[in-house]
Parts: C-alpha cells; structure tokens; sequence
C-alpha cells in the first residue's frame, strides 16, 4: 500500500498530467444549460451535450468565462448574433482545459465562435420552418381574407413599448380621418416568457374572434433584443393557424422571423403596421371613389347609349315604312301592268275560239252535206239494180210457169197418138174398170170415137212393164 | 177479160197458174176441164207476160230518168 | 205533192225510199204495183236532192255571211 | 234577238253553238233542220263577236283611266 | 265604295286584284264579265294607291310630330 | 296614355318599338295598319324619350350629391 | 338607415355597388329603375364613407370591456 495518496497528491497529479495534456486550447461544441453571473462580472455556465434525439445528456462540463473576457464577448456575440446569450443556445467556443484541487474540472472560455451560433439559429429555424410546411399550416394564415377595410385591431405588444405608442399614434391621426378601433392585449415581446406570454394573448383574443378584423403583433424600441421567441415553433403555429389575419411588425434587422413568415402580412416596423392598416382604408375609399367614377360613367355612357338607341330606332321608322310603300307600289303597278296585257290574252282567245267555231261549221256542215249527197247518189244507183233484178226474177218465174204448163198439157200426149178413154166421164186406167158391152168414149189428137167394148184383157201396163 | 186484165193482179194470176198446174200434175181435173183449165192458164200466162212487158217497159223509163239525172 | 215537198221530212223521205228498196229487193211487191213504187222513189229521191241543194244554197249563204263579218 | 242579246249570257251562247256543231257533225240533225240551226250558229256566233267587240271597247276604256292614272 | 275604301283592307284588295287575274288568266271569267271584273280591278287599284298615298302622308305628318319634339 | 306613362316599363316599351319595327321590316303588316302602329311607335319613342330625360335629370342630381361628397 | 350603418359591411357595398355597375353595364337595367339604383349606389358610398370616418360608441364600448390582461 505504498502508493496511497491524499486527495490533493491525487488532485495535484491530475492537474499535472491535464496540464501536460491539455496545453493548448481547443474549440469545442455544447449547449447552455445554465448561466450565472456573479457580481464580480465572472459567468458560470454549465455546458452540455446531447443524444441526438436531444432527449439525454451525455456529457457536461462546467464553463467559466472571466469578467474582463465575458465583457467584450458578450455583446460580440449579441451584436453578430442578435441573441443574448443565455441558456439554450448552442454555441463554439475556445476553451483551455483548468483543474483544479478544490474545484475540479472547468473549462475557461477564451473567445467565442458566433457564426456556428447563427449557423445553428439558421437550422433551427429551418428545421422549424420544414415542420410547418410539412404540417401544412405554414399558409394558413396568409390565405385568409382580410376585411377590406381593418378598422377593428387586436394588438399585441408591450404596454410601455414605444413601439405600440408609434402605431397608435400613427394609427388614430391618420391623415384622412379614418376612424380605427384598437385593443390592446400586453404581452412580453422577448426574453424566455415572451413564446408563451404571447400565445396566451393570442387566446385571449380568440375568444373576440368576431369582434376584430385582424391582430397586430407589434415590438419595437430595444437595439439588441433578442427576437429568438418569433422563430419559436409553437408561436409559429399559433399564429399560422389563428383564425384572424396576422399582421407583424416585429422590427427585425435582418432575416425575417418564421412568425413573420407565417402571419399574414409582415410589415417591418409598428408604425408601417398602422400604415398598412390605414393605407387599406384608403385603398378602399378609393376603390369606392373609383365605383363610383365607375358608376357616374357608365351611367351617363347608358343614359347616352338609350338616347342613341332611340335616335336609331326613330331613324328606321321612315326607310322601313318607305320601303313597304315602295315595295308595294311596285307590286301594285306589276299588278296593274300584267292587267293591262291580260285581257287582250283573254279576248283573242275568245276571238280565236269563234274563229274554230265558224270554221268547224263550216266543215261539219260540208261533211254532212256530201254524205247526205253520197247517200242519194247510192239509192240513185241501187234502185235500177234492184228493179232489174226483181223483174228478171219474175220473167223467170213466168217462163218456168209456161214451161211447166208445156210439159203437162195433153195435148201434147195426145199428138204422140196416146188416147184418153172414158166411161162415164171418168178416166178409164185399167181394163178391169170396164166389161162388156160398156160404152166408153175415146179422145185423139183431133176428135173423139164412141165405142162399145167387146172383152177385156188383163195385161201387163205397157209403159211400167208390171202386170 | 179486158175488165179482168186491169182488175186481176199480176200476183193473183200467178197463183192461179200454180194452182191450176198443181191440179193438172196432181190430175185432178177431168179431161174436159183439163182443156179448159190449160186454155185458162195460157190466158193468165199471156196476161202476166204483158203485166211484165208493160211494167218493164214504163219503169225502164222512169229508171232512165233517174240514172240520167 | 207541191204541199208534201213542204211537209215531208227529208229523214222520212230517206227512210221510205229505203223500204221501197227492201220491198224490192225481197220481192214483196206485185209487180203491178213496181212501177208506182218506184215512180214514187223517183219522185222522192228528187224531193231531197232539192232539199239539198236548197239547203246547200241557204247555207252557204249564210256561211259567206259569217265569214264576210 | 235584240232581248236576248242583252240576256244570253256568252258562255251559254258557246255552249249551244258547241251543242248544234256536235249535232251536225254526229248527223243528229234533219237536213231540213240543217238551215234553221246554222242560221242559229251563224247568230250566235255573231252576237258572241258582237259581245267580244263590246267588252273590247268597254274594257279599253276602263283601262285607258287607269293608265292615266 | 266609300264605305268600302273604309272597310276593305289592303292586303285583301290585292288579294282580290289577285284572283280575279287568275280568273282572266285561266279564263275561267264569262266574257259578259269580263267588263266588271276589269272596273272592279280598276276600283281596288285606285283603292290600293291611294290607301299608299294616304298612309305615306299620315306617317310623314307623325315622324314630324316626333322629330319636333 | 297617362295611365300607361306611369306603367308601361322603359323595357317594354322600347321592346314593343322594336317588335313593330321588325313586323314592318318583315312586310308583315297589312298597309291600313301601318299608320296606326307607327303612331303607336311614334308614342312609345316619345314615352321613352321622357323617361330618359327624366332619368337623366335625377341621375344628374344624385351624381352630383355623390361627387359633392 | 341607421339600422344598416351598424350592419353594412365594407365588402357588401363593394359587391352591391359592383353589381349594379355589371347591371348598368350590361343594360341589365330598366332605365325606370336606372334612377333607384344610382340613388342607392349614392347612398352606400354615403354610408361607407360615414363609416369610415365616425366612430361608433358601440364598438368602442365593447373593446372597453375586455378584459385584455
């Protein structure tokens, strides 16, 4: 156990070894998670470093800065920053490596890196920006409407900022005599309760929602404020979404907050606030007076433009009704002409029509007569004919008469030396009509013989040959 | 007869010929009236031949007028 | 006949001149009747060539006159 | 004739000429009707020229004012 | 017709003008009609003309009306 | 006419001007028409012809509230 | 009138106005109504400008009474 130390022999040990170590300084990376300054002007920090979710520690350091370093470094830092340097901000600094025995191990900080400082706001901010985009709020507020006239104004601000006595004063003697209506809502404009004081008034001035037309967010008067609570998330949201239109005017220097981008209108400072309110104002009075030009012209224009109509409308009466007549009067003497020509149509025709008449009389007259004369002349020529023919018919007939009388006169037999023999004056035939001793008379060619018969004989007839 | 000749019609002699030269062929008549009813019907002949002659002879004439015409 | 030539018809006289020569010709008539039956033709047949020619006379006249107009 | 004129219309009058002129030519007529009836034709035809003539000179002297008009 | 100039209306007396020239054109007219169709025509072609002048005068005298106003 | 004045709207007024206007454009009015309704037209341009001049004068007088303000 | 000043918003008499100007422009309007409806223009830019330009106790009374802090 020869190697047992005191705690100082250790403590004196470690300082050594740092010290040989540790001699030059080094630039290091961490957060501030606690600051102090004491009376003497020395700050205390306590210096950390987080995971990367930022949820944890994983190591820490104890910072000191002198007072005759921390005087000059500060408002190097706040000027090229824009932030007070305060716990929360990620800063690089130059630091030696201190041990002491009764105190530990400290880091002095000898110089400041405020570019990785504002590297990181810049991150920050955008890391807060993309948040907003991805939520979809980010225009939110921008695409509301804004009355066309803000004549009712919720203002945030700090009472006693001159800020707020510049806009009211700008606001309430505009030179036009606009009446505007405001209501305070106080707020701290900076410092660690500034986020949330703000959003509280915010609240507040949601429940008159109806009331107002739109929220001023003023601050102005301090040179090194730190406007690092407009970058702020929530305050961003809050304002995104608030469901009156925003107006800011923070009075940043450079880069615009993410409040500023998220409100509806940015203006720069609390009096160009009140201008924008007043300059809508106007906008719409003139927009009115521009109606209303607007309105007197067209007017007079339509009044003009009835009175030209009219004019138009008296000037067609006479053409119109001048060409009916004309047209008219046209169709009358077409009428009258065509009367004129038609009748002589009418009447030769008529004429023409007697003119057949006569002429067929005449023919048909004509035809009759030579029929009628044709007819005579036939008879004429017939009648001979048929006379003749009748009585060469009846000659005829006569000599057939005669001829036949020829052929059946006895006479004619009787020269022949045939005989007729009668008794009684009947004819005698045949020899059985007489016996005997009868009488019978016999007629010749010339005279008669009386005779007394003797016998009779049965004989065959002479000229028939039959018995 | 010369009264008959201008009362007996041409038509009435001609059926009295037939008639009469129907009895002979039909020898219906006895010898005596055979001779008389052969004279009867050379008469009514002779009569018609002349009715014949005469009515040929004027209508020749008026025919001739007309034709001539 | 002076009084019949006024009143007879033409178409009547036509029409018995036309039976008479039927009669003829189908030997309806006796032959002493033939020779006034055709005298009368004859007369009648001058009847209407006269009518005729008066007509033809009247008419022409008339005609000429309407033509003259 | 001088009444009738007044009343026969001209369209009646054509139509009893067309009517006789159809007679004559179909021989419906008697040809001593012949005369009488073209006699008739001959009349109307000239009371129609007559009216022809009329309404001629009347018409003219209607129109004659309408021209002048 | 003074009446009827009151009452006849225009387009109706053209009409009229209208048919009775078809009439005379198809002749479908008796000539005896002739002469007081043609008057007729000749009444409501008067009629006609001067139903245009009078109406030219009247609607000259209200434009005037109009325009002194 | 009075009457009508206070009803007969300016519209419909120049509308039924128009209506005739185009009837006469279109030759469908009979000639014995045409006098009246362009007297009907000749009122209407005359009604309208005084509303406008009315209109005017107040319009006038309203304009001149306005831009005296 | 008064009842309106209290309610007519800015927007509205723009949109009113805009209207009746798109009417006059478009000849929406009956010249009748012509006049009524420039008054009515006149008296929204008469309210508009009054509201502008007067305070309005109500609205000053409400604000008094929030309770801000």
């Amino acid at each position: 156990m020869d190697n047992k130390l005191t705690l100082l022999e250790l403590n004196q040990r470690i300082k050594e070894t740092l010290n040989r170590e540790f001699q030059s300084t080094y630039w290091v990376i961490a957060e501030i998670s606690e600051l102090k300054i004491n009376r003497k002007g020395h700050c205390y920090l306590d210096l950390v470093e987080k995971d990367e979710l930022g949820d944890r520690i994983v190591a820490k350091a104890k910072g000191i800065v002198w007072s005759y370093t921390f005087r000059m470094l500060k408002p190097y830092f706040e000027t090229t920053t824009g932030r007070e340097f305060k716990q929360g901000l990620k800063i690089m600094v130059n630091v030696s490596v201190e041990f002491h025995e009764l105190y530990g191990y400290s880091l002095y900080i000898h110089d400041i890196e405020p570019s990785y400082t504002l590297g990181e706001i810049a991150r920050r901010r955008l890391e807060v920006i993309k948040k907003l985009e991805d939520e979809g709020i980010i225009e939110m507020n921008k695409q509301l409407p804004l009355s066309q006239v803000p004549q009712k104004i919720a203002v945030i601000s700090s009472k006693t900022a001159a800020g707020y006595r510049d806009f009211i004063e700008q606001l309430n003697n505009n030179p036009y005599g606009y009446i505007f209506y405001s209501k305070l809502f106080p707020a701290y404009m900076q410092g660690d309760e500034a986020e949330d004081s703000i959003i509280k008034a915010l609240e507040k001035i949601y429940q008159y929602e109806d009331l107002f037309d739109a929220v001023a967010i003023i601050r102005g008067g301090g040179a090194h404020a730190d406007l690092g609570c407009f970058d702020q998330y929530h305050l961003a949201a809050n304002v995104a979404q608030f469901p009156l239109p925003v107006i800011t005017g923070i009075g940043h220097e450079k880069d615009e907050s993410v409040v500023d981008m998220t409100a509806h209108t940015k203006m720069k400072t609390p009096t160009a606030v009140a201008d924008f309110f007043v300059s809508k104002a106007y906008e719409y009075e003139e927009k009115l007076l521009g109606l209303r030009d607007v309105v007197v012209e067209r007017t007079n224009q339509y009044i003009n433009l009835e009175n030209q109509k009219l004019r138009n409308l008296y000037s067609q009466i006479y053409p119109n009704v001048k060409s009916i007549l004309e047209k008219s009067r046209n169709i009358l003497e077409i009428r009258k002409e065509k009367f004129l020509h038609i009748h002589r149509n009418f009447l030769n025709k008529k004429q023409q029509n007697l003119t057949a008449y006569s002429k067929k009389l005449v023919s048909s007259y004509e035809l009759s007569f030579q029929k009628n004369f044709h007819e005579l002349k036939n008879y004429e020529r017939n009648i001979g004919n048929l006379v003749r023919n009748y009585m060469k018919s009846q000659k005829k007939h006569m000599e057939n008469l005669a001829k036949a009388k020829e052929y059946l006169d006895p006479k004619n037999v009787l020269k022949r030396g045939f005989s007729i023999t009668q008794k009684d004056n009947q004819t005698v035939k045949s020899s059985r009509q007489v016996k005997k001793g009868d009488t019978i008379k016999t007629c010749l060619y010339e005279g008669k013989l009386v005779s007394q018969i003797d016998y009779t004989e049965k004989e065959e007839n002479i000229i028939t040959g039959k018995k | 007869m010369a009264k008959e000749k201008q009362q007996l019609k041409y038509g009435d002699a001609i059926e009295e010929i037939e008639k009469i030269l129907k009895q002979i062929e039909n020898e219906e008549l006895d010898v005596d009236d055979l001779t008389s009813k052969v004279k009867r019907v050379s008469e009514l002949l002779s009569l018609c031949k002349k009715k014949l002659r005469t009515t040929e002879e004027e209508v020749e004439n008026i025919l001739k007028d007309i034709e001539a015409e």
